[in-house]
């Protein structure tokens, strides 16, 4: 099972108007492996993502899962694949409440009294009973995250996308994302992207860096924060 | 080959009444991103001053291409003081707005000119185009969308004006804070935009028998023509009226003047559902 | 005086209802006259002197001494241009006016929407509008001039005047569809021909390419069925090419709501139409109708033809009632078919009992200094048309409107 | 659940409508604006719960129109066409709708195609009135429309016509049971789907939802429901012109949905009932113009009551009566205005 490959992008090339976002990227993803994506600031990071989730469609280069061409898929496609998605603004439906979007996304592929009990399941993993019956537009920022991932884990997906989970998130609230996320990868796939730097220390173990548009380097995760090299591509580019 | 000029001629007109006809429309659209559907009332208000002043013994040209776009231009701004101001930024709300205005204002220039056709005079005599006798307005017609479009590029490429404006509409923010009044910009770019519509309403007036209700033909096309050219003002309002205008025209020579609205319409499907942004959402970008 | 009386009268029936007679006595007290006309939205310029047509002639009859003894009671409301407004207004005159007979309606499309409930519920209908033929219905009596009648006249005439190739412009909706056959069949029994005919909806304002076609053509004429508004826009479009100097023109519908004179006189002049009235036609009944018109409306500029046909609906109605002595719907046609007749400003017209439609005078017209000139005029034509296709006497439970195949 | 109260309710309350409401005004006049509430609906319950904005609702009135009189004069019985009149205008919304939404386009855009889908009706329709455009026996008459088309009559007698009151009858229960028909289908698994997708597309997307389809089927519902509306009217007016299509019709429902506030069901029936009555009050004056004062009600309904009439007054209905919490937040939940929702993102 060790080669187990889930996830792999080929020549992933994606131009703006004549602006390179994604520069042939070639990336591999293993069976329940936790994949940190990081980078600077318009590295190509967000663009890789979207092309995987369905929200991007490469100029040139494949997108596969599991064995599967999923290039120019539209997003519902490959949600149906199984995989979950959480962007990186918050995507939740304002005007419904807690209960009501993580319902949504546990009654599409099962019978309604099922549904309610994987909410009710979410709701307790999740600590979010208190706001159950709340209008998600009412929520902090912070809490939003929490619900949008909850509508992410009521799909019961075996691959989970995140971008940017930590962004906004208090300390208690990161620390909570971080158990979540653990958990998750207990049977799920993750591919996580994230610029800070604190968070990602306390969940990664493989890190692919993206500059330019290109990967630069993809080790474990002391030996990319250690690298010079990526030490300068933070420092020059931002912080 | 004479008949070739007189279809190259005609299509030429259909071409320069849809710029003309749109360009009031695509420069509120393209700078404020606001669809004023009370559009076709405006031009014929300013068929309706036309007339008005002709028939109180003002000279025809000055009625039609200085009193007109005066009249409706200070109608727009009333109207942008009084309506369009509360509702920047929701366009569904403004076209929601504006669609009520333009039933107001077909009531009301119902209760004040009656329901009867009116129209006034061609001030330019016919020529001969080999054997065939043309109109000479349908000339002065395509003269004055050139105009137009002239005016309109002019301003806001290479007056100062018209960089604040183009700044003011693409980041409100940064043009507050550079000290510009951008509540300002928006009541002039309209009113600018509703003097055009006058122009129009005055330069078709001698073609056509007007009536309160006339700005109904007016309006679909002009919302097609904008929206289809997409939000450059000055190069997706050429595209789209020349695909459009060509489009109908032709198919009308072939067939029947029906058949070329409709051929208009069914083309304007075709391109949205092709181009959802309208030609200038995928070509010519950057341009004006 | 005569208003004064009328008022006395008015206002003893209404006294009457209120104080002491009882429903049943009252019920025989006025006769109401139903009028369902279009007076705002995009017809008025048709509906307005029609309603007032409508006034004048029932004041005429009330000051006759009504109808078998009994005054006129009028009860009109407005349609607003609005076809809808037609079923939901003559419901209302039927079921709640209960009125003695309905005048009105003036597109085929509000005749039709009316013609049946009006059938249903028994009340009589004229519909006193130029249309285009073919009603065959003996509830309803149409006093109209139909397409048969002017292109009778107008074709042979303006053929030997001008040449024998016609080109035909005409409103893309029944009237100007059958109208165009019967040019072309009047053209064919001349010894013309028809070099094309184009339809255009009623919207449409533009016709650069229609003049450039037309020129293609080279016809020696050409036969205008244009109607409304923005057809209007194509006399002056040809005339701004200079074109009415070149292709003379004929029409049968051109002035039928005044528009001789929304067109300036360079624009207008020339045109040849027929109809059964102008305004300028020299008779004794005519000066006598504007004279009562101008001085009960103030201006007679708005006087047209089917305001005339409207007018001279109502005196024929009268005059069938008068004739019958009562306004029981039966009686009424029974009398009407009978073959009444009056003189009215377009003068004699005569109930043709077969079709219900009328006999009249038709005149060629031709427009000049924004007037309606009467060049020459042809005594009682049959409304051969409609004659072709509906015998009411063979046929009396007949309701089709006839398509006229020629 | 509440659900069989408010069956009930519906119930009762339609009931008292049609024992009233003829007492104060005419069943004729009442008959259309029930017509009228049908089209509102349809209009309410695509835009204020797929958010969809549609220009164009009076295409699919008109289709349902036409379609009855077709398929009745050449069927000769009014029952096969009244389905076919719900039927075939929810097919071409689905078909047309379908082209819209599998192309992405949204907002301005699906507001310009679905005013031009109108318009090419319109124009269409009004140069039919040839011989050569014939569906089976039925001319479709051009500018003049169809006439003379048999109406709805008892299934089991064919000789007893529904009309007058009994059409009145006839089309407020059809309202009510579309009205909750359309309840029902809010409560749905459907329903709640397609809020969802009101409120957020992408993410509805995101969950494995196929928003185009979701969409399209609204549209259809919607059209089928306009459709039906339509039936109604070509049996109420006996015959039907293009004027159905025209832009002034599909002006008017969307005055209807404002007014009466979009994003409820009983908004847009409301907003149709009163407007259609003041249009009709309106039309017995000669004073003020009658477009005049739908285009003021229009202007000010938008500046001064974006959300409608009937989200205020639950409103202040739920603080006079001060149910709580639980209901006020409901209440102002549902009232919320939809009318913007995709532009705010």
């Amino acid at each position: 099972m060790l080669n187990d490959i889930v996830v792999e992008a080929r020549d992933l090339t994606v131009r703006f108007d004549g602006v390179v976002a994604l520069d042939n990227v070639n990336l591999k993803l293993q069976r329940n492996e936790l994949r940190c994506l990081i980078g600077p600031n318009g590295a190509g990071k967000s663009t890789f993502f979207k092309c995987l989730a369905g929200m991007q469609v490469p100029t040139s280069g494949e997108m596969i899962v599991e064995a599967e061409v999923t290039t120019g898929y539209d997003p519902f496609r490959i949600a149906r694949l199984g995989i979950g998605i959480k962007t990186q603004v918050p995507s939740v439906m304002d005007g419904l409440t807690v209960h009501e979007n993580i319902w949504l996304a546990a009654r599409r592929t099962q019978s309604t009294r099922k549904a309610n009990g994987i909410v009710d399941d979410i709701l307790e993993r999740l600590k979010l009973g208190d706001l159950s019956r709340l209008d998600v537009s009412t929520l902090a920022h912070g809490q939003r995250q929490i619900v949008e991932l909850g509508i992410v884990l009521a799909g019961d997906p075996w691959l989970v996308l995140l971008d940017e989970p930590a962004a906004g998130l208090t300390g208690d609230e990161v620390e909570r994302m971080v158990n979540v996320i653990k958990e998750i990868n207990d049977y799920a796939t993750l591919i996580v992207v994230e610029h800070d730097m604190h968070f990602i220390r306390q969940i990664a173990k493989m890190v692919t860096v993206f500059h330019q548009g290109r990967v630069l380097i993809e080790e474990d995760v002391d030996t990319v924060l250690s690298d010079p090299i990526v030490r300068d591509v933070y420092l020059g580019k931002r912080r | 080959m004479d008949y070739a000029a007189v279809v190259i001629v005609e299509i030429l007109y259909g071409i320069s009444v849809l710029v003309l006809i749109s360009a009031g429309l695509a420069v509120v659209f393209g700078m404020m991103r606001v669809i004023n559907l009370a559009h076709g009332e405006f031009i014929t208000l300013g068929g309706y001053a036309a007339i008005t002043a002709h028939s109180l013994g003002v000279p025809i040209f000055i009625s039609t291409l200085i009193v007109a776009p005066i009249v409706v231009a200070i109608f727009g701004l009333v109207v942008e003081r009084l309506i369009v101001r509360f509702l920047y930024g929701r366009l569904i709300n403004t076209m929601l707005a504006t669609w009520g205005l333009s039933l107001l204002m077909i009531g009301g220039m119902t209760m004040i000119f009656g329901n009867t056709t009116t129209g006034i005079p061609t001030p330019i005599s016919g020529f001969t185009l080999g054997r065939y006798q043309m109109s000479g307005y349908n000339l002065f017609v395509i003269f004055m969308a050139i105009v137009t479009v002239m005016i309109i590029y002019g301003v806001l490429k290479t007056t100062r004006a018209g960089l604040i404006a183009r700044g003011a509409m693409q980041n409100p923010e940064m043009a507050n804070a550079f000290g510009y009044n951008t509540s300002r910009i928006y009541m002039l770019t309209f009113t600018a935009g509703a003097a055009l519509s006058g122009l129009a309403g005055g330069v078709m007036a001698p073609l056509v028998g007007l009536n309160p209700a006339s700005g109904a033909n007016y309006i679909a096309k002009a919302f097609i023509t904008v929206i289809s050219g997409g939000t450059s003002v000055v190069s997706g309002l050429l595209s789209s009226a020349t695909l459009f205008g060509s489009v109908s025209q032709i198919v009308t020579f072939i067939s029947t003047s029906v058949v070329g609205e409709i051929a208009l319409l069914i083309a304007a499907v075709i391109l949205l559902r092709l181009l959802p942004t309208g030609i200038t959402g995928r070509f010519l970008k950057d341009r004006v | 005086m005569k208003i004064d009386r009328r008022k006395f009268v008015a206002g003893t029936a209404a006294a009457g209802t209120l104080a002491f007679l009882p429903k049943m006595a009252m019920a025989g007290e006025t006769i109401k006259v139903g009028s369902i006309l279009d007076t705002s939205g995009i017809f008025d310029l048709y509906g307005k002197p029609m309603d007032k047509a409508v006034t004048l002639a029932i004041e005429e009859l009330n000051a006759a001494g009504g109808i078998a003894g009994k005054m006129l009671e009028k009860v009109a409301y407005d349609t607003q241009s609005n076809m809808a407004l037609y079923t939901q207004f003559a419901q209302k005159l039927t079921r709640q006016d209960k009125v003695d007979v309905v005048h009105g309606g003036i597109l085929s499309a509000s005749r039709e929407a009316i013609r049946p409930t009006l059938r249903k519920s028994k009340t009589l209908y004229f519909y006193n509008v130029q249309y285009e033929g073919g009603v065959c219905d003996r509830n309803i009596f149409c006093t109209g001039v139909t397409p048969a009648q002017q292109a009778e006249v107008l074709v042979p005439y303006a053929m030997e005047k001008w040449g024998k190739k016609i080109y035909i412009l005409a409103a893309d909706y029944n009237y100007g569809q059958i109208t165009a056959k019967w040019i072309e069949h009047y053209a064919g029994k001349a010894g013309g021909s028809v070099v094309k005919t184009d339809f255009f909806p009623l919207d449409v304002a533009d016709f650069g390419s229609t003049i450039a076609k037309i020129q293609e053509a080279a016809p020696d004429m050409i036969m205008s069925a244009l109607v409304g508004g923005a057809h209007l826009s194509f006399y002056r479009q040809w005339a701004a090419a200079g074109m009415n100097k070149k292709i003379p023109m004929a029409s049968t519908t051109l002035g039928a709501g005044n528009e001789q004179v929304v067109l300036t006189k360079e624009e207008g002049d020339g045109i040849l139409l027929a109809y059964s009235f102008s305004k300028e036609l020299d008779r004794p009944e005519n000066k006598a109708f504007l004279d009562k018109w101008q001085k009960r409306f103030g201006s007679t500029d708005d006087i047209h033809e089917l305001a005339v046909a409207t007018y001279q609906g109502m005196h024929l109605w009268g005059a069938g009632a008068n004739k019958a002595g009562s306004v029981e719907r039966d009686k009424v046609v029974e009398a009407l078919e009978s073959g009444v007749s009056i003189t009215g400003p377009s003068g004699k017209i005569t109930i043709d009992p077969k079709t219900h439609h009328v006999v009249t005078d038709v005149h060629i017209v031709e427009v000049g200094d924004q007037k309606m000139n009467v060049v020459k005029s042809y005594d009682q034509r049959q409304p051969v048309d409609t004659q072709a296709v509906c015998d009411l006497s063979a046929n009396p439970g007949d309701t089709t409107q006839y398509e006229i195949k020629i | 659940m509440g659900g069989l109260k408010e069956i009930a309710l519906t119930i009762i309350v339609g009931l008292l409508l049609m024992v009233l409401l003829p007492l104060g005004v005419d069943t004729f006049t009442l008959t259309v604006l029930c017509i009228y509430a049908l089209l509102g609906l349809s209009l309410g319950f695509i835009w204020g719960f797929g958010g969809i904005l549609c220009f164009g609702q009076a295409a699919f009135f008109g289709l349902g129109a036409y379609a009855y009189a077709i398929a009745a004069i050449n069927f000769g019985t009014p029952w096969a066409p009244f389905f076919i009149a719900i039927i075939v205008p929810a097919l071409i919304a689905a078909v047309f709708g379908g082209m819209l939404f599998f192309g992405r386009l949204n907002d301005v855009y699906l507001a310009v195609l679905t005013l031009v889908f109108t318009l090419i009706l319109y124009k269409f329709m009004n140069v039919t009135a040839g011989e050569n455009y014939v569906i089976g026996k039925a001319r479709l008459g051009g500018y003049n429309g169809i006439p003379g088309f048999e109406t709805l009559s008892l299934p089991w007698d064919p000789s007893e016509y529904i009309y007058g009151d009994s059409l009145f009858y006839f089309s407020l229960t059809l309202l009510l049971l579309v009205f909750l028909g359309l309840r029902w289908l809010l409560k749905s698994p459907f329903g709640r789907v397609m809020i969802g997708v009101r409120e957020n597309e992408l993410r509805a997307e995101l969950m494995g939802y196929d928003v185009r389809m979701v969409k399209t089927a609204v549209f259809a519902i919607g059209g089928g429901v306009a459709g039906l509306s339509g039936c109604l009217y070509a049996n109420w007016a006996e015959i039907v012109t293009p004027n159905l299509f025209s832009l002034g019709q599909s002006a008017e429902v969307i005055i209807w949905v404002i007014v009466g506030g979009a994003g409820t069901l009983f908004g847009p029936i409301l907003g149709a009932a009163i407007m259609g009555y003041l249009k009709f009050l309106l039309g017995q004056q000669s004073l003020i113009d009658n477009t005049l004062v739908m285009g003021a009600v229009l202007v000010l309904a938008v500046l001064l009551l974006p959300r409608g009439i009937f989200p205020v007054i639950t409103d202040l209905f739920t603080r006079r009566v001060g149910r709580g919490k639980k209901a006020n937040r409901k209440s102002s939940r549902r009232g919320r205005r939809r009318r913007e929702g995709s532009d705010a993102k």
